[in-house]
């Protein structure tokens, strides 16, 4: 009986069939799509999917881009492992930047790096401490967060837009962001002039070490049981509420350190509204990935992959902005369809 | 600043690009834009022009700016916003040879960059002056009041700085009681809470708004119809939006400052390196004084002190400065 | 009359033929016994039948009328309707609303909620259901939730009932009604299916009987013409060693077990008892669920809690478990307090529980199986120190399941989610799961549920053995024969006391109301007295109407 | 302070009405923003195409239900994620919505039409003169009519009928109610196709109240009329109520920008935090209260 090699499970073997199908079904409607909306049709495809990879400051930004929605998504997995939603991804990642950009704007004359790591741990402390209050709601008051953290996030945003339009504008210039940050507060580049920063690489490690947590750790396993299963959870001597804070602040902290890559490394400064849509993305990719955290390598890269191409279909050739959000919606609702499932519709036709 | 360098191109393809930073529905000045570039492209064989759209998020204007330039397909890059010079000219770092038209900004001293900047100050005293004189008659369903509003999509540089005290200094030059009831929406689209706000300020007594506040004006324009309080339409002729309500336009000519311009690049006599600022005595800003529904609703009395500002000014006998 | 042809189900998830060409026929008026050992694909037929899911391949008739379920409303609307092994009800809902939930009648129908309640109150009533119609579902017992689940097909006129196990955790009472129940559907001309593990008190009642094995109909027989014997050597075959108990002990692998030695070294603690409950007292909202209990397990024996509906058992067994903290009294494992500590503690203090709701609480039925089967392991693979993060040791962890999956004989890849095994796998599962833990007391609840005769009595004779190497078992059941089977001592619980202690060593019984000692067939008899109070003469059974 | 609440909240009660369906369907509404979208351009055109507003509100209402039907189907027959799903249709509702502006009108941006006969507010003759309530309940647009219409409906259907009942099971505890012979799934359409409905019609509502169609008018109020549902403790009136308290807080909101002490941008987040503060603290009182009913198990 011990023979048996390591069974593996089938669930994400045919997940991965899935996924395959998926990504060619997507692909397939995305030509269609630009086919039919582009006035240059060849020209638009070339740019849709070889466009984000088509020079090294390309490649750099496209994989930046990568690298924050994979910061951005392993909150949203990390929350959903831990029996929670967080829907103020948006808000968390904007206002950690704040708090990043803030510090990387002051006056102290401490040494670059350590006003990074500063502002890093600020950033982190900030989003955590958003999502943690969402966490303590829900524990408190058993008020629902999905929509304590969507409305935290909406207070706030205003706020912070003001700071970002008001006392840290740079004056100087017309645009409503902050100064640009002293260069050696800014991420080390690794492909100028690309955005392209360490924060891919701090991304990935992350990652990974978010699934070594998940499937390797004790409390990853109590983390992802509380989750999935809170009444055996207690049964195991598991509290299943002790986890919904640390699981929201987490995912806080996670969306708070995408904020700090995207002003720390990405832009260099902090611009009103930047993140534009990163904590809805992050949704998406964390969905797609079905909150397995080793599946946000692929998703974000796909993700972020047809985004940029649907950024450089717009550019070489005029795309309209109705077109990309129509890839984006046929992208994003086919990732999630579970194409493993056919095969039980198949099955109802046998004759009975 | 140079510019016969593109005079031998007109024989050849020439290709522009119009970069809207922001997106086209709701915003007439981008509207504006791309048709003048679009009218000058038309008039030139071989020309063609693409308008991309950069959407909301600034942040991502200074890569898309930068991505176009790395195509470096496009012979001129038209735009239009106080924040594009700055994003252009480290554009321009990388990308020596892109040229830039940038209106609605300000640069000078990159060779590769020409800008034109409308005077504001201008536009926002011109409807300020109205409002205020409306204000004042008392014919509005509000009564006599010393009381305007200005109701704004966001707070920005050229908004705080510029054109809310253009606004205001224009009403205490009509009586220094006037104050203005300033009031944001948070973005550019969301009419609902245009009418609401615009609500609020009538219950507050402000007779006439000025709205600059995009898509979220009609809301505004609404709420003002249903008391009787008046509108005043702001970059575009909008008498036609609600003929009766909306008592003014102080408009830009940016379809004209697009065409022009554009037509001179055409024709290879675009002095790249300048900045020119221009305003109602260059004629691209201006008062929509002669459209019917203007002499309709508004008293004679006032077109007349309105017309004899807008003259001074067009003659340039008044400067207002900047 | 419904008849199955030809069925065959095959899972593709795990590979499993559940059923191979399966036929079975059910007449109207009859009471047909469905049996077969676990995991022999009873339950699999009669989801088929019941329109829960569809068959691989085969034939389903209804009055010679072919047709196809492709779900359990067209089975209803055919008359067929199943009580499932753990009702699924709609949580927060009132009895009454489950009720009618589905019943026939244009689904924009208006409600009139006190007519509705007072039908479903006259018709509960009338099958002599003790089921209150305005009580929350949640707050059911499972008898109760049993009665519901059977009010809701009467009430929709069902032809056909289908009940799989109902009868695995009534006390002798309760499942003498339910027959007496069956037996006057019967005689409305109803036709009934009866899935049972207890072969004796099935045939007794059945008219026929139908036995399945591995996914076969190996016969079908008339119930008075064969014996139990005869059944058994039907279901299992006559290679009944593959059911032996395994004697392999704990793998050389596993690390030394400091956990299993709370107090085993030590002189002092020798004597003591391994649980000690003290003037335990559980008030819900103002109402006394038990009222000041004391008992002792001691080391070595098994005790056996008997009781019936409301006696408040399973608080009883919430609360020494640490999931239900006691409004008084104390709870000592091993010589540590545990009560008010949660469930960690009790198992920290060298306990180990299985509770009643397998479904619910003790296993993840979503996850896999892999899943539930480390939920206590899973510290010890933990390396603890800090410099390791917590990370778990792989190795430790499969020979872990691997060790539980072979005393539980399931051979089956853990990988695959819990609720892909049948009732009694997934009982021998969590036994093994439990048994396997290094500790010295074992609580159980219903510990023999769901499982087949020969799984029960291995079951015996392991806790039995259990018990010889000096550690405790202390068992919860409605199921009195269960107990008398195994317990040294049985405690009968009633209105929230002990009502009575029956000692049962030597096949002697001395209890609070008799002295002598009585047959075997006696004890089990004045025990259900016991249970329902008919024994006593003086304190009648209290009021337990909820208000 | 009250004057015309009833309109401004109408397009968020018909929304969070649809929000409670699907929410006690067992899904989460993210659709209905999109939907709200949808209705305000196609209610504006087709009222524009017939000349009346009520056809052009009832066509597209039904149409959208069609539609969020449609949609739900397809989630149900493919396993796709209900969330994503939702995301994906308020995004296509975007691009929809401009590519048929431009191929229809030639503009992206606001559509006028000052043919339409645009609703007008409704003086309710006795209530009128009630001092506190004819403020409140009179003077407003059909719409907030319409919107306490459909609550009263709502409610019934879900307290009354056997539909909200089996509603209610599909929500609550889908396996319980397909061993009762109920497809969740069925009534999970009918609510995405309800909600559809009262979405567009929001929408609808929203355009009709401005008097022309402004792109991206919705703004966001799909997902406050969602938060509504929680603050309403998920049920038809108190969405409702809590829809007038989003709109009050919006009011009290925009009163204080008028007084110029606090930066205008900053008040514009009052309205979310009033509503957390809100949630949060009746969530509290209502977990207290039920706080003694909980069964030791479960
Ligand atoms: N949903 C499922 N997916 C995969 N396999 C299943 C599923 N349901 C049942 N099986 C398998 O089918 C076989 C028959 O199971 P079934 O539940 O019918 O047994 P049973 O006769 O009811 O046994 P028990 O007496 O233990 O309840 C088992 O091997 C079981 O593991
Ligand atoms: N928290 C609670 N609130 C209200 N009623 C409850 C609560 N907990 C249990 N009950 C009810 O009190 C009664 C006694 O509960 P208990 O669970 O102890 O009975 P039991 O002896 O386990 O019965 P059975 O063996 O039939 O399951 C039951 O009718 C149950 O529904
Ligand atoms: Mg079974
Ligand atoms: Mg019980």
């Amino acid at each position: 009986m011990s023979k048996q090699k390591n069974p593996r499970p089938r669930e994400p073997r045919q997940a991965a069939y899935g996924s395959v199908i998926t990504l060619v079904c997507a692909t397939l409607v995305a030509v269609i799509l630009i086919a039919v909306n582009s006035a240059s049709p060849a020209a638009s495809l070339k740019a849709f999917f070889a466009g984000p990879w088509s020079s090294p400051w390309f490649s750099g930004n496209t994989l930046d881009s990568i690298a924050l929605l994979l910061t951005a998504s392993l909150g949203i997995a990390l929350a959903f492992r831990g029996g929670t939603f967080n829907l103020g991804g948006e808000g968390q990642i904007y206002i950690g930047g704040l708090a990043a950009s803030a510090l990387l704007l002051s006056g102290e004359t401490f040494p670059g790096w350590t006003m990074l790591i500063f502002a890093a741990i600020a950033a982190m402390a900030v989003g955590g401490a958003m999502g943690a209050v969402s966490g303590l709601l829900k524990r408190r008051f058993g008020a629902n967060e999905l929509i304590t953290t969507f409305l935290l996030s909406s207070a706030l945003t205003p706020a912070a837009d003001y700071l970002i339009t008001g006392p840290l504008r740079d004056p100087s210039g017309n645009l409503l962001a902050t100064p640009r940050f002293a260069a050696d507060r800014i991420l080390p580049h690794i492909l100028p002039p690309s955005s392209l920063s360490v924060s891919c690489i701090i991304a990935a490690v992350l990652v990974i070490g978010g699934h070594i947590f998940i499937a390797g750790t004790g409390p990853g396993y109590r983390f992802r049981i509380a989750g999935a299963a809170p009444e055996f959870a207690r049964y195991g001597g598991i509290a299943a509420e002790r986890y919904w804070t640390p699981a929201l602040f987490f995912s806080g902290l996670f969306h708070g350190l995408a904020g700090f890559f995207a002003v720390a490394g990405t832009y260099g400064m902090g611009h009103l509204g930047f993140p534009g849509g990163l904590g809805w993305n992050a949704i998406a990719v964390a969905l797609i990935a079905r909150n397995h955290p080793l599946a946000l390598f692929p998703a974000a890269l796909i993700y972020g992959w047809l985004k940029a191409g649907s950024d450089a279909a717009l550019l070489a050739t005029g795309l309209g902005f109705e077109a990309a959000s129509f890839i984006q919606a046929a992208v994003l609702i086919l990732a999630t369809v579970r194409f493993a499932g056919f095969p039980r519709l198949r099955l109802r036709r046998v004759r009975p | 600043g140079g510019g016969g360098d593109t005079g031998g191109k007109s024989s050849k393809e020439i290709s522009i690009a119009v970069f809207v930073p922001g997106v086209m529905s709701g915003s007439p000045i981008y509207e504006m834009l791309a048709e003048g570039v679009r009218k000058a492209g038309s008039e030139e064989p071989g020309a063609a022009v693409t308008v991309i759209e950069g959407g909301f998020n600034q942040a991502e204007w200074e890569p898309k700016l930068t991505a176009l330039a790395a195509t470096g397909s496009y012979d001129l890059i038209v735009s239009s916003n106080p924040s594009l010079p700055a994003l252009a000219s480290s554009v321009s770092v990388k990308f020596p040879k892109q040229k830039f038209l940038l209106l609605d900004g300000e640069i000078s001293g990159n060779p590769m960059i020409y800008t034109m900047r409308y005077n504001q100050r201008e536009q926002a005293y011109v409807a300020g002056y109205l409002a205020a004189m409306v204000a004042q008659e008392g014919k509005t369903g509000v009564g006599k009041t010393s009381r305007i509003g200005l109701l704004a999509g966001q707070e920005y540089p050229a908004m705080n700085t510029i054109m809310l005290p253009a606004y205001l200094e224009a009403a205490k030059a009509i009586d220094p009681a006037f104050e203005v009831d300033f009031r944001v929406v948070g973005n550019w689209y969301d009419a609902g809470k245009g009418a609401e706000l615009a609500s609020d300020m009538i219950r507050n007594k402000s007779a006439v708004i000025l709205c600059v506040a995009g898509g979220a004006n009609e809301g505004a324009v609404q709420a003002a119809a249903e008391t009787g309080a008046k509108v005043i339409w702001y970059d575009t002729n909008g008498y036609a939006v609600r003929p009766g309500t909306v008592v003014g336009s102080a408009i830009l000519r940016q379809d004209k400052a697009a065409y022009e311009q554009t037509r001179r690049f055409l024709d290879g006599t675009l002095p790249f390196g300048t900045a020119e600022i221009v305003g109602m005595k260059e004629g691209y800003v201006d008062f929509v004084e002669d459209d019917p529904n203007y002499i309709a609703a508004v008293s004679p009395g006032i077109r007349e002190k309105q017309a004899a500002l807008l003259s001074r000014l067009r003659s340039g006998e008044l400067d207002l400065g900047e | 009359m419904v008849e199955l042809r030809g069925i065959q189900k095959y899972f593709p998830a795990n590979g499993v033929h559940a059923l191979e060409n399966a036929d079975f026929t059910l007449l109207p008026g009859e009471i047909h016994a469905l049996v077969g050992e676990n995991g022999a694909g009873k339950s699999t037929l009669m989801h088929i039948m019941a329109g829960f899911i569809r068959p691989s391949a085969g034939s389903i008739y209804t009055d010679g009328t072919l047709v196809n379920f492709p779900g359990p409303a067209a089975a209803l609307a055919c008359g067929i309707g199943m009580v499932r092994q753990h009702p699924r009800l709609v949580p927060g809902f009132q009895v009454w609303e489950a009720c009618i939930l589905g019943s026939a009648g244009g689904a924009a129908g208006i409600i009139r909620k006190k007519k509705m309640r007072k039908m479903v109150q006259e018709v509960s009533d009338q099958w002599g259901f003790d089921l209150p119609a305005d009580q929350g579902t949640d707050t059911l017992t499972v008898s109760q939730r049993q009665k519901c689940a059977i009010l809701s097909l009467l009430l929709r006129n069902a032809e056909y009932l289908i009940f799989d196990e109902p009868t695995a955790v009534l006390t002798p009472l309760e499942t003498e009604r339910l027959f007496d129940l069956m037996g006057r559907l019967r005689s409305q001309g109803k036709g009934i299916v009866l899935i049972s593990h207890k072969l004796e008190e099935t045939l007794a009642l059945a008219d026929r009987v139908t036995v399945l094995r591995k996914g076969e109909v190996t016969a079908t027989l008339r119930a008075d013409t064969v014996s139990s014997e005869e059944i058994s050597t039907l279901m299992f075959g006559t290679d009944r060693e593959t059911r032996s108990d395994s004697t392999a002990d704990f793998p050389a692998f596993l690390p030394e077990q400091p956990a299993m030695v709370h107090g085993e070294n030590d002189g002092e603690h020798e004597q003591a008892p391994l649980l000690r409950v003290t003037g335990l007292t559980v008030e819900i909202s103002k109402r006394p669920f038990i009222r000041s209990i004391d008992f002792e397990v001691p080391r070595g024996k098994i005790i056996g809690i008997a009781g019936v509906r409301d006696s408040g058992l399973e608080t009883l067994e919430l609360a020494l478990t640490g999931f239900l903290n006691p409004s008084g009294g104390t709870v000592e494992v091993n010589g540590t307090r545990t009560d008010n500590k949660g469930p960690r503690t009790f198992r920290k203090a060298g306990a180990a529980y299985l509770s009643a709701d397998r479904t619910g609480t003790a296993l993840a039925m979503q996850l896999p199986l892999w899943d539930s089967l480390i939920v206590h392991a899973h510290r010890r693979a933990e390396m603890g120190l800090p410099g390791h993060f917590g990370i778990m040791k792989r190795s430790y962890l499969e020979a872990w399941v691997q060790h539980i999956m072979n005393r539980a004989q399931v051979s089956r890849s853990p990988r695959n989610p819990a609720e892909s095994f049948s009732g009694g796998m997934l009982q021998r599962l969590v036994l093994a799961r439990e048994f396997a833990e290094p500790v010295q007391l074992m609580v159980l609840a219903e510990p023999s549920w769901g499982l087949d005769t020969a799984g029960r009595e291995l079951l015996i004779t392991r806790i039995k053995k259990y018990a010889a190497g000096g550690k405790s078992v202390l068992a919860f059941s409605t199921d009195v024969e269960e107990l008398i089977a195994m317990a040294d001592e049985i405690l009968v619980l009633r209105n929230g006391e002990i009502a009575a202690r029956f000692l049962l060593g030597k096949q002697e019984l001395r209890g609070p109301e008799t002295d002598g000692a009585s047959s075997g067939q006696g004890i089990r008899e004045l025990i259900g007295q016991t249970m329902v109070g008919m024994g006593e003469s003086s304190s009648a059974p209290e009021d337990q109407n909820r208000e | 302070m009250i004057a015309g609440l009833l309109t401004v909240a109408a397009p968020l009660i018909l929304a969070s009405l649809g929000g409670l369906l699907t929410e006690l369907s067992g899904t989460l509404g993210v659709f209905i923003e999109g939907f709200m979208v949808l209705g305000s351009f196609f209610a504006w055109i087709i009222a524009g195409w017939t000349g009346s507003v009520f056809a052009g509100c009832c066509i597209t209402a039904v149409c959208a239900g069609f539609v969020g039907w449609l949609l739900a189907r397809f989630v149900h027959k493919t396993g796709a994620n209900p969330f994503i799903a939702g995301l994906a249709l308020n995004l296509t509702a975007g691009g929809l919505t401009d590519s048929l502006s431009i191929a229809w009108f030639g503009t992206k941006g606001v559509l006028r039409n000052p043919d339409l006969k645009i609703p007008e507010p409704v003086h309710i003759p006795l209530i009128e003169d009630i001092p506190f309530i004819g403020r409140l309940f009179s003077g407003q647009l059909p719409f907030a009519y319409i919107a306490l219409a459909f609550t009263l409906a709502a409610a019934l259907v879900i307290g009354k009928t056997r539909l909200g009942l089996r509603l209610k099971a599909a929500g609550l505890s889908p396996e319980a109610a397909i061993d009762q012979g109920i497809y969740p799934a069925r009534y999970r359409e009918g609510a995405w196709a309800a909600a559809a409905f009262l979405a567009a019609l929001a929408g609808a509502a929203l355009t009709f109240r401005v008097g022309a169609y402004a792109p991206g008018g919705v703004a966001g109020r799909g997902w406050i009329a969602l938060a509504a549902v929680y603050l309403g403790f998920r049920n038809a009136w108190g969405c409702a109520a809590a829809s007038l308290v989003f709109a009050l807080a919006e009011r009290i909101g925009f009163i204080a920008q008028g007084l110029h002490t606090i930066p205008a941008t900053v008040l514009l987040g009052l309205p979310s935090a009033l509503a957390l503060v809100l949630f949060s603290v009746s969530q509290g009182f209502s977990a207290r209260r039920g706080g003694g009913k909980k069964p030791p198990r479960e």
